[in-house]
């Protein structure tokens, strides 16, 4: 349910709207839900509105943890 | 004998005739628009068929000007190969899109589906419904479109038909084309020939032609640079068939439905089932977006440019390298063998390393929200 | 796809899997329910459960807005369109939810209804905009996380007095339907001891078997992994009580792949372990509070609905929004005087036992064969996401052993 | 190698294969209706194609299943003859109408055109437009129609289309049909070949089938007897082209534009005049009676099962009883000659004994108050 | 067809022709105008002036309401379907009739006017009753023939109280038209000697070179064969002051060929007997009084209109009709607030001298090259009942001389 | 112009209404302009409406007429 996937925020317009990129492709939305969004941002995208902010650094975080299970995993297993 | 005079004319009879030639004022493509007197059959869809579709799709066999065409039969030794007729409506809205439009896409669709038959494309019919207030601009714009793509391919459209139809009982302009083509004896490429251990090719990147349509819709605008595949596929197949003759199994080109669709009627028709490795199906990044952002499975997504080719094993990899070395290949990729199983499964290993059913289109792809 | 590829990566999952499989006790059979149809649908279409260790079960929960509608609210739909002659805006996912009379709003827009497929609820306001002379009525499902557009909407068309905009609302909430699952079955004291073996009662197959349709009874779910982008909106606070309450580990988890496998890592570390906390796998988009402004508008436009029928699930108090009464204006129900009429689920239909996880779908007499995508019978039919069509569509492989050529000639 | 049962199945796995073949609940076509997943070319479509065309249809050629159909080709001696394609979009509306319906039409439209080159009709294809909404049991009967037609005819539907249109953006059904069909060496007829001297034959009484369905639409209804005269005219040639061997120059059947307008086109086409004797143009008293009614002008009347023949002079009469004698042409007659006329004028003796020009059908024609 | 095909008979052609041959005086030119486009049609259509000897020569007038239509009058019905929009009810006839801007109703409706064809006036108020959330115009347009119908229906509207229907009436009055084509020329002192040869001021030749296009001069039209079926509805009482303050014959006469024929025998018997009467040929429908009924429902509710533009003819005061103010609010003019503007015609059309029996269409420098049917210029051209076009479309062959090739056998 | 035709009285309904015949069509027209036709009657009609009673007598009194000229005719040629 509620598909909705993380978008870069390449321009803000007037009226709460932007324009978000994802893997090439651009998109008006609305960022009426997170106006604190700016230029920059990654927004969850869902039914044409912004309804989160992305954080990078706990993205960055939880892939950290996946690596380290790499890691460990590598250490377990030979 | 009756008088042709009989009553004196006005201004003196000094010359034979006063009758005058008739002056046909030239259609106005600029600002004109379809209506309902261009269908009736008369004077003015004559005068649009000379004017607009003539010049656009010449061709001396359209221009016998009868209601069918006289063609030539190319022979082959003794008699012997086999007619090939496809047929196609297209009805894609909207009419112009990235990387191509209703007219070339009414050429392509028709001859890759004579091409799928392993047959050499000889002639294209086009019958056009019209919706009263069609732009006489947009039209001949198609009609170009059709006529470049038809000559491009080699494949005359040697006789037409214009309906209008009025205004709200149509959708600005469909277009259903009819090919024939000839095979050559003992060539037999169907969607019944895949046999379990078969490999799977696919000639590139599946999903252009939908994404670039659907990107087009109002509801749903977004920018992308993709462009529809859209082609005709007659050359890539014949060097494909030149590099593994006897090979080819089954071509089909993957239109509605997509990849998914084309390969689960296949495998009904070959009565036999199918893996696909999902990593080997080439997508480009912006298509795998748009779906992302809709909700949709590039693999339901259509192709007009792209052809699946089943073809034996042994002669996979040759049938691979003659894909790529086509401009209209050179994504080609192997994606996938035939299997053994009666219940006609598609399924796929997937990139992140499960397995899954890929199974028909259910009803219509629609973009989702969940 | 920056944040989407990353997340989606196969060699990663083979490290995670192999960690599960290497933490889940051998003699313990794992049963998780992923609440969301998100997970459900990450599941399908990556092939998670290959990854998965035999004992590790995962159980398709309802939450998928689409499978939960009933019946009755899709023929209120209907009824707008052919009978008060509105035009009827909806997201796509609707069109094909089966209604009365073998009718759909798909069929019913085949029967003439003016039925429009809109991707943003603000594409119903235009629609209301651009047709001042129709009725224009936006059907809006969705949980948490659809909500606050469709608020917006009705704001926005306040503030421009609009006449001819309304709203069928039938927004669901997360947390009731989260509570049904849990309090389907008999209250349970406390958590199971850590690493304890089932107990006879609560083996699954003998549950199944003993509990009919519509049964109060519930398979022992030792843990959820719990929604992604409705939690955006809500945060993840409000799911402290249930972890608590019933002793039942949750972990947030994102829709990508690799979070499913983590917060599977994560629940099974959990009953390993013996606790029951709420724990968040999805902290980048997460947080405890979620979207404060999303929770305002809502606010502002919608109250608690007294009751709300869930299908699948029967009628739940205050799981459902409505508009409030200072909107009434733009409340379909109101304008057009709708009133509700439940209507029963096929008897054969076994969604409620498998939503509950006491049944699979391939235990259902008429799955595959009656009950398909293209004729769906049940709930858990109708969207991809619904536990029989997501093991229908992508699934039915696992129901028969595979003789591929290949691997024949491989072997 | 993975594991295909990840879990303990619930039930005792005492078979080896628990899925179900699946069980597709057969179309209700009696309260059935296309809606847009019947074009989607996924599962619904295919269940329209094998519960609804095939059946139909039926024949070995579209059963084949591909994309196109590859066919016999007759073989004429050295290889000599030529193809002939004709295609025609059918839009009548109603779709049913006195005598027939759009099915029907669909196939007589198009075999006749393939028949009026002179050659003998071999296959057909049929692209089929429909509109959402559109009920299946009123589309079975269309199918069923043309099913049947093409039978009697001897000319199979051997590959087909089918696309579905948003609701307002059609009208019902519209189908295009392609024929292609084999032109004997040495035969050749053309609205080019007529020559001054040459004579006029219809094989019956004009105005029929426009009437039939005029007398359908609801703002003009009126009640009459008149059918249509639908039918597919390939055995009526061969007759007119056995009694009159080399002489019969063109052949063309009046459809839209109706006899003057055809008769125009010849003309022009040809280079020549042509002269018609009104009285002995044969029209049925109710299709005279109904043009009188709506001020229409039943020269400009469709027809859908009758042909112009332009036979050289003095095989005029071995002509017209060919075609008299066969059920199709039993009210055929000589209606005038053709002449020399730089202008290209069909000129007409009236009845009342006078002289007018026939011209072409100018806009469309439409009921009139004055 | 009883009453019709009896009166279409070939051989009972030939006998009238064959004494009108015999009648005429071999050294007068006989100039009849027959008024009414009915009469020209069964003058083209039947080849009757194959039959007339060569110094009868007959003069299409402008009695077809389609011709006389003003090209303002169709922009103001193209306003209504564009503008406006209504659904614009009007009869077969009037849809191609070019307006400005190369518009045209077909073409408007191309540009998404909702424009039907009705074939009664009675459909268009059923059009108004069918749909009753959308404003129904009846373009109306007509002579005293087609009017009452149109009466009948503001009547019947106003008697239902219906709110979404009105009518655009553009009916028009015979009388009138007949007194500007008499009034076109130099008034005559009295009639012309009973076979006296023309004067050299009035031969047709020179008054047509010297007239030029709006002229007020007029061809000596020696009698007038009136109209058929606008007197079934007026009567032939109303023609007796033409014939007596102008001095000109009247044989009232039907549209079948035979009467025509006929019509022109009494006109040529009343030119050589120097008589200029009111005779009625078509006493078969036509009373003195005309239809009462229909006078009736004409009077209840229309009234004479100050002015009317008719094209070719120009605007011509008390020569239409307009709504009475009782059923002003059926009268789509007021409802709709429409303002007339008057479009001039092209310069180069002829129309006017050709209408007055001045000029021919062949004398037009455009005709049948830029004016064709398909391209109407000009009045005549329009409706196949104009001169023009009636001349274009039957007629043309008369301009060359034919060579047919089995009467060169025959030779 | 005002295309109106002959056409045989075969039925009267209710409202105005009536049922006539041509050449062996038939077709429903308003009499509400001819009240007073009857079944037999010709009448004239234009636009569905009869604008006027044919007379018989009169019909056959112009055909006489158009038959006399013929002997007339067949009198003076030869
Ligand atoms: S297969 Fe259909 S009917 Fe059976 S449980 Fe699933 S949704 Fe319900
Ligand atoms: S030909 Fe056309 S422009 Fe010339 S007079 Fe006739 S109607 Fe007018
Ligand atoms: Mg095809
Ligand atoms: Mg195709
Ligand atoms: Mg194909
Ligand atoms: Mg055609
Ligand atoms: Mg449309
Ligand atoms: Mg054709
Ligand atoms: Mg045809
Ligand atoms: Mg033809
Ligand atoms: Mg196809
Ligand atoms: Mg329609």
């Amino acid at each position: 349910m509620c598909l909705a996937i993380p978008a870069l925020l390449v321009e803000k317009r007037a009226h709460d709207q932007a324009l978000v990129e994802l893997g090439g492709i651009r998109k008006p939305i609305s960022i009426a839900l997170v106006p604190e969004a700016n230029v920059g941002d990654y927004v969850i995208v869902h039914v044409g509105h912004a309804i989160g902010l992305l954080d990078p650094e706990e993205a960055q975080k939880t892939l950290a943890l996946f690596a380290e299970m790499q890691s460990r995993t590598a250490e377990v297993q030979p | 004998m009756r008088v042709d005079h009989d009553n004196p004319p006005p201004n003196p009879p000094n010359q034979a005739s006063t009758v005058k030639k008739t002056y046909t004022r030239p259609l106005d493509i600029r600002h004109g628009r379809i209506d309902m007197g261009h269908g009736a059959g008369g004077k003015a869809a004559a005068q649009l068929i000379e004017e607009l579709f003539l010049p656009a799709l010449d061709n001396p066999f359209l221009r016998q000007g009868d209601d069918g065409a006289a063609l030539p039969l190319p022979t082959l030794a003794n008699g012997a190969g086999q007619l090939v007729m496809a047929t196609d409506g297209h009805v894609v809205s909207p009419i112009f899109f990235p990387g191509g439009d209703l007219g070339c896409l009414a050429v392509h669709g028709t001859v890759n589906d004579v091409v799928m038959m392993g047959a050499q494309p000889l002639y294209l019919s086009a019958s056009f419904i019209i919706e009263e207030g069609y732009p006489l601009a947009d039209l001949q714009r198609i009609v170009q479109s059709l006529g470049a793509a038809a000559r491009e391919a080699g494949v005359p459209v040697v006789t037409g038909d214009t309906k209008v139809v009025e205004k709200g009982k149509g959708d600005g302009v469909f277009i259903s084309t009819t090919g024939v083509g000839l095979l050559a004896p003992g060539v037999s490429v169907s969607g019944k020939n895949a046999r379990a251990g078969d490999v799977i090719l696919v000639s590139g990147t599946i999903g252009d032609h939908g994404v670039a349509v659907l990107s087009q819709r109002e509801s749903l605008a977004f920018e992308t640079t993709i462009e529809s595949d859209t082609a005709a596929l007659h050359t890539l197949v014949a060097e494909l068939m030149a590099a593994a003759p006897g090979a080819v199994r089954v071509l089909r080109d993957p239109t509605r439905g997509g990849l998914a669709t084309t390969l689960n009627e296949i495998a009904r028709q070959s009565g036999v089932g199918m893996r696909l490795q999902e990593a080997a199906i080439p997508v480009k990044p912006q298509v795998d977006a748009a779906c992302e952002l809709l909700g949709l499975d590039p693999l339901y997504v259509a192709n007009e440019g792209k052809l699946i080719a089943i073809v034996a094993p042994e002669a996979a990899e040759a049938a691979l390298a003659a894909l790529r070395a086509h401009p209209l290949g050179a994504g080609a990729a192997r994606i996938g063998e035939v299997t053994t199983d009666p219940h006609h499964f598609v399924q796929m290993d997937t990139r992140f390393g499960g397995r899954r059913v890929v199974d028909w289109l259910s009803g219509e792809q629609l973009p989702r929200i969940c | 796809m920056k944040y989407i590829d990353e997340f989606r990566d196969g060699a990663l999952a083979k490290h995670i899997a192999e960690r599960i499989a290497a933490e889940v006790k051998p003699d313990h059979h794992y049963r998780f329910m992923e609440f969301c149809g998100g997970h459900t649908h990450a599941i399908s279409r990556y092939g998670v459960l290959e990854l998965l260790p035999p004992n590790v079960r995962m159980i398709h929960g309802p939450g998928c807005p689409v499978c939960v509608l009933p019946i009755g609210r899709v023929d209120l739909a209907i009824e707008l369109a052919l009978q008060h002659d509105v035009i009827l805006c909806t997201y796509g996912d609707t069109l094909r939810v089966p209604a009365s009379g073998g009718l759909s709003l798909t069929k019913a827009k085949a029967r003439g209804g003016d039925i429009r497929m809109v991707y943003s609820a603000g594409d119903a306001l235009q629609m209301a905009r651009d047709n001042p002379e129709k009725q224009v009525v936006f059907f809006a499902i969705g949980f948490e996380t659809t909500t606050p557009p469709t608020a917006l909407v009705i704001r926005d068309a306040a503030r421009e007095g609009l006449k001819n905009f309304s709203v069928m609302c039938s927004h669901v909430l997360t947390p009731p339907a989260i509570r049904a699952i849990l309090d389907g079955g008999r209250p349970r004291a406390g958590p199971p001891p850590a690493g304890s073996a089932p107990s006879g009662g609560s083996d699954p197959c003998e549950a199944g078997e003993r509990g009919g349709h519509g049964s109060h009874e519930t398979a022992e779910i030792e843990g959820f992994v719990g929604p992604a982008h409705v939690s955006v909106v809500i945060g993840s606070d409000p799911y402290a009580k249930f972890a608590q309450e019933y002793q039942k580990p949750v972990v947030i988890a994102g829709f990508e792949p690799l979070d499913v496998l983590q917060a599977i890592l994560m629940l099974v570390r959990q009953v390993n372990e013996g606790r029951a906390e709420v724990e968040n796998e999805f902290t980048r988009a997460v947080t405890p509070h979620g979207n404060l402004n999303a929770q305002a508008v809502m606010d502002d436009v919608f109250e608690l609905r007294g009751a709300f029928e869930w299908r699948g699930l029967g009628t739940m108090p205050h799981s459902a929004l409505q508009i409030r009464e200072k909107y009434r204006e733009y409340d379909a129900e109101a304008r057009f005087n709708l009133g509700y009429r439940s209507v029963p689920d096929n008897k054969a239909c076994e969604c409620g036992a498998i939503l509950r996880g006491v049944k699979e779908p391939r235990d259902c007499k008429i799955f595959g064969t009656v009950c398909t995508p293209e004729n769906p019978i049940g709930s858990c039919m109708v969207s991809s996401e619904g536990a029989c069509a997501a093991h229908y569509t992508y699934g039915r492989f696992r129901d028969i052993p595979v003789v591929a050529a290949t691997e024949g000639a491989e072997a």
